[in-house]
């Protein structure tokens, strides 16, 4: 869903906003940042609070990839990667070393690396992240319990985004 | 034409390239460290992606990880800026495996003219002058004095291993050629392991002249006229303009056909810069092609009205030059200061730090090309250029009393700058004569 | 030429001029009210003496202080600016009284065209077109059919004492034309004591087209070409533009020439703006003559490439102009928006405040004229224009492309701006295509 | 005497700095501050600190005026008029209503309206200021003892700069 819709004469192309939104569906794309002058398009696909979640509704999250648009927040867009801000104390982010695509599994049909409320250890493989057609095997690197996983399979992550939070 | 652009820079550049593909209507995708990270400039594109930390080798410079941005970004072409990885011939050529454009020459052309003796080779080939010299190592005295007598003294006794001035030294006659033989041979041996030397002559007080040229994809080469970059501080270019003051019509013309044949014979394409050293006697000798947009674009934008940015891009997307040679004009004289945050007390070190007030000048003939603003903290990663000034005025004289009205009204407080430094060089007698060479600025101006 | 000058003017103008005089090497004394005392620009020049209260009444309209100033500061000279006491005929009687150069027209000049009648029989004098008319009261209905047939329908019936749009009405045929006399007659009686109507052509959905005057002490005028200036709410310009779009090159150079003529034969020296309406057919009409450099000159200084302060001055300083006709071009296409510190969800009310965060575009085809700054504090007590922001490209296209992308980067909080409104007329269809008129902005954009 | 000099390339010009002086001494002026770019001059003349005269030191001061010029303030120049600000508490400001030239008196030869220590009511003419060859009456508007006269014959003063100072 739209924050904001362009003031003025340009019209709210719905047909690029479907398209749009099956591109997110098809890649399992969750959150699309657009923008160009006064125009921004914010979409959100899939449970809205990670955070929040308990472990048992967050296990089965890769498979809800299907699931219609969630509403996205009213609040005003926020810049990418921030999100890592708001993390709840005694929580500690594992952050993508590089920028590429983000695969939580080692290949697909096969079963995640970890899923919320797995215990991890400084070398626990938690993710593939692929750059330039090379898989990068992400370790944890710090001790402790799946808190929440903030990114899906296929999801382009930036370098240093959090992808998952562990509870120590 | 392209529908979507990543940008494989930062800063001003970033902001220029950005700026252009805005108006063009193409999307943009800009790459950041995680100290650009939230600047302002980047919210001019589409999208950001953080490619890295601060370090440029492990963000900016990292081949993998920009082509990784331009994959996720899903771009078709990557314009590089200058600096960074403009000029690496690798990249070129990973961004073409990766069926990706690489907005700037071939990395075929690049090699050729990044290797100095393919370099060299062109340039006669096109019969482009080069600072004449013995043409491999000298074997004799005898042949040394020959050769001397051939080019004309003063000559300069350079090591073939040599670098950073090492085992150079200038000779005015056969004397102290014989002399100075002798010695260089002993210097490069104890410096380098290797007792090879070669002759060059030597010109003294030489201007920087360079020709900026575009070629597209079809064939076509045009220069966009000269620059003068002579008033440089230790080969760091401080002032730039076009035209180049006190070189004749005869002479300016010359030397960009010189420009544009070397260019031609090298297979050249895109935006490049073709650098000569001019001596006093307006004899120009080729020195290198920088093969990549020039900081100092802008002065050639303001005197010919073309925008250097976008005509990259529309080159790279195939299209073929909208004129020919003759529909370039070179229109009043437009002057380039760079900006730097430079403690000039201090060296000119780096003055990183948050710029606590900013006042730009502004209006008629006036052009500010920069990412900073009130609040914005110049960080210690990068290079310690701010912004360009640039005006451009019917004539020089104007051009010049115009850029000191600006420089009298800029204001920056909370770093130091080049500003005071610029100042005393538009006052100084040999610039406002259009006098200047690369080394006046050191020897009159900075001299203890 | 002058060595000290006083800048009569506050804001945007006064910066404007105190920049020329710099670069022209000519000292300054500005002028200031209270409530401008200590701006940064007043920092550009030699002086400044604060000459009065907040309200322009008692400073910049106060010629008494205004002269003293002169006095006290020693200057040879005074350049009005725009708006105050420019187009004051008796302010500039006084400073020749005063043995002090006025920049501008003479007081004779000004007072000729600033006369309705005298205007009219000038323009005639000079072959050029006013809105066809009665010439006159109307005397009987038979009289008011024949100029109706002769000018062509529709007319315009006019209160000879009217004003304000007060018993003004539009006929279309004969049949309205009857029935509007008598009810026009009969609402003039009533509003003004005063039955007398007169007949003007009606001109329906005008452009405003203006042509760049200057003219030295030696009987040389030349003009600058012509500026559209169509974009209007409520008869306040907004963006103005130059060359003018779709209008044929034959009547580009007709309006010209007719400027030419009228200022020529009105004696009329220094810069001057001959404004027309233009209709549909592109017919053309004189208006009134603007005796005084004008906000939006800096669309044809880009254009032309000349420097119209400097150029007043030099004029008025006795110089002869520089060039001939021929020797003026018309380069590319410039557009001017103006920025003013207005609310435009509250009908434009001015919107004074302190600016928190100011980011000004830049880049290549962009000029800013503006004397505010972070933290500037737009006063309520002058005009709300708080910038010129000027862009010049090869093409009208072009320009506006690069107009959009300034647009978008500009951030202005703190205050309320015209940035949105701008926006959308950039946008806008009749714009963009350049079928404007002086009624679109607020028939397409404005209509509730 | 200069409070600083140009930096770069112009010299420090004496012979122009010399005209100022003797310009300065003819027309009785005891403050001129010209400002170009980089470039700025400050010249003060006269006894340096007005307001911490005692009234006996002050009262032949208009004839001092040949005496060499007195050492410049080495403090950063302040903009013209901002004296005001440094006004001694409890002391009232007689401003000038005008800009134009200042006179102490009716006409040269004759005494001045008011010397430091007169006594005023809001009617007492304290000076006249002449703007566009008409000389203005300025009445003290304030009761008092003037406590400080701020300008001097010949002097130029802006709209709002304080002339006296007035012990209520």
């Amino acid at each position: 869903m739209a924050d904001q819709v362009p003031p003025g004469d340009a019209p709210f192309d719905l047909d690029k906003l479907k398209q749009l939104v099956e591109m997110m569906e098809s890649h399992g794309l969750t959150d699309v940042h657009l923008r160009r002058g006064d125009e921004q398009w914010r979409l959100r696909r899939g449970p809205r609070e990670v955070l929040h979640a308990v472990p048992q509704q967050y296990a089965p999250a890769p498979i809800q990839m299907a699931a219609p648009v969630a509403p996205a927040s009213a609040a005003p867009a926020v810049p990418a990667g921030s999100a890592a801000s708001s993390a709840e104390a005694g929580l500690i982010d594992i952050k993508s070393p590089t920028v590429g695509t983000f695969y939580a599994a080692p290949s697909p049909g096969e079963p995640a690396f970890v899923s919320v409320g797995s215990v991890v250890t400084g070398e626990t493989i938690v993710c593939l992240i692929e750059a330039m057609k090379v898989f990068n095997q992400i370790p944890a690197e710090v001790n402790g319990t799946i808190a929440a996983i903030l990114v899906k399979s296929g999801d382009a992550v930036e370098f240093g985004q959090p992808l998952f939070r562990v509870r120590p | 034409m392209f529908q979507r652009i990543l940008v494989a820079n930062r800063g001003e550049i970033a902001l220029r390239i950005l700026r252009a593909c805005r108006e063009m209507g193409i999307e943009t995708v800009a790459v950041c460290s995680e100290a650009d990270r939230g600047s302002d400039y980047l919210k001019l594109a589409s999208e950001s992606i953080c490619v890295g930390p601060a370090q440029a080798a492990g963000s900016y410079l990292l081949i993998k990880n920009i082509i990784s941005a331009a994959e996720i970004g899903n771009v078709q072409a990557i314009h590089p800026g200058y600096g960074f990885l403009s000029e690496n011939e690798h990249f070129a050529e990973v961004c073409r495996s990766c069926k990706i454009d690489f907005i700037g020459p071939s990395s075929e052309a690049m090699g050729k003219l990044g290797d100095k003796v393919t370099a060299k080779e062109i340039a006669k080939a096109a019969k482009v002058n080069l600072v004449p010299g013995s043409d491999g190592l000298i074997e004799s005295e005898e042949a040394a004095l020959e050769i001397a007598a051939r080019i004309g003294y003063p000559v300069l006794i350079k090591a073939t291993a040599g670098g950073g001035g090492k085992g150079m030294r200038v000779a005015r006659n056969d004397i102290s050629l014989k002399a100075g033989l002798k010695q260089a041979a002993v210097e490069a041996e104890k410096a380098f392991n290797n007792a090879g030397v070669y002759l060059e002559k030597y010109i003294e007080n030489p201007r920087h002249v360079e020709v900026q040229i575009i070629a597209d994809l079809h064939g076509e080469v045009v220069h966009l006229w000269e620059r003068d970059c002579s008033s440089q501080r230790r080969h760091q270019k401080l002032i730039e303009e076009s035209p180049a003051p006190n070189l004749p019509q005869a002479v300016r013309e010359d030397i960009c056909k010189a420009a544009v044949r070397l260019i031609k014979s090298a297979s050249y394409t895109n935006a490049g810069t073709v650098e000569f050293i001019v001596d006093k006697d307006n004899q120009f000798y080729f020195i290198e092609v920088n093969a990549r947009i020039q900081v100092e674009h802008p002065v050639t934008e303001m005197v010919t009205g073309v925008d250097l940015i976008q005509q990259q891009i529309r080159v790279a997307a195939g299209e073929p030059l909208p004129w020919k040679q003759k529909g370039i004009p070179c229109n009043g004289h437009a002057i380039e200061v760079r900006i730097n945050a430079e403690d000039p007390d201090n060296d000119f070190r780096g003055s990183p730090g948050r710029i606590t007030k900013l006042r730009v000048p502004g209006g008629h003939g006036v052009r500010w090309d920069s990412h900073v603003h009130e609040g914005y903290v110049v960080g210690p990663y990068y290079d310690s250029m701010i912004g360009k000034l640039i005006v451009h005025k019917p004539t020089r004289v104007e051009a010049i009393a115009c850029m000191k009205r600006c420089l009298d009204e800029f204001i920056v407080e909370g770093i130091k700058t080049t500003i005071p430094l610029l100042k005393r060089i538009l006052n100084n007698s040999a610039f406002v004569e259009g006098r200047m060479d690369t080394t006046f600025i050191e020897q009159q101006l900075l001299a203890k």
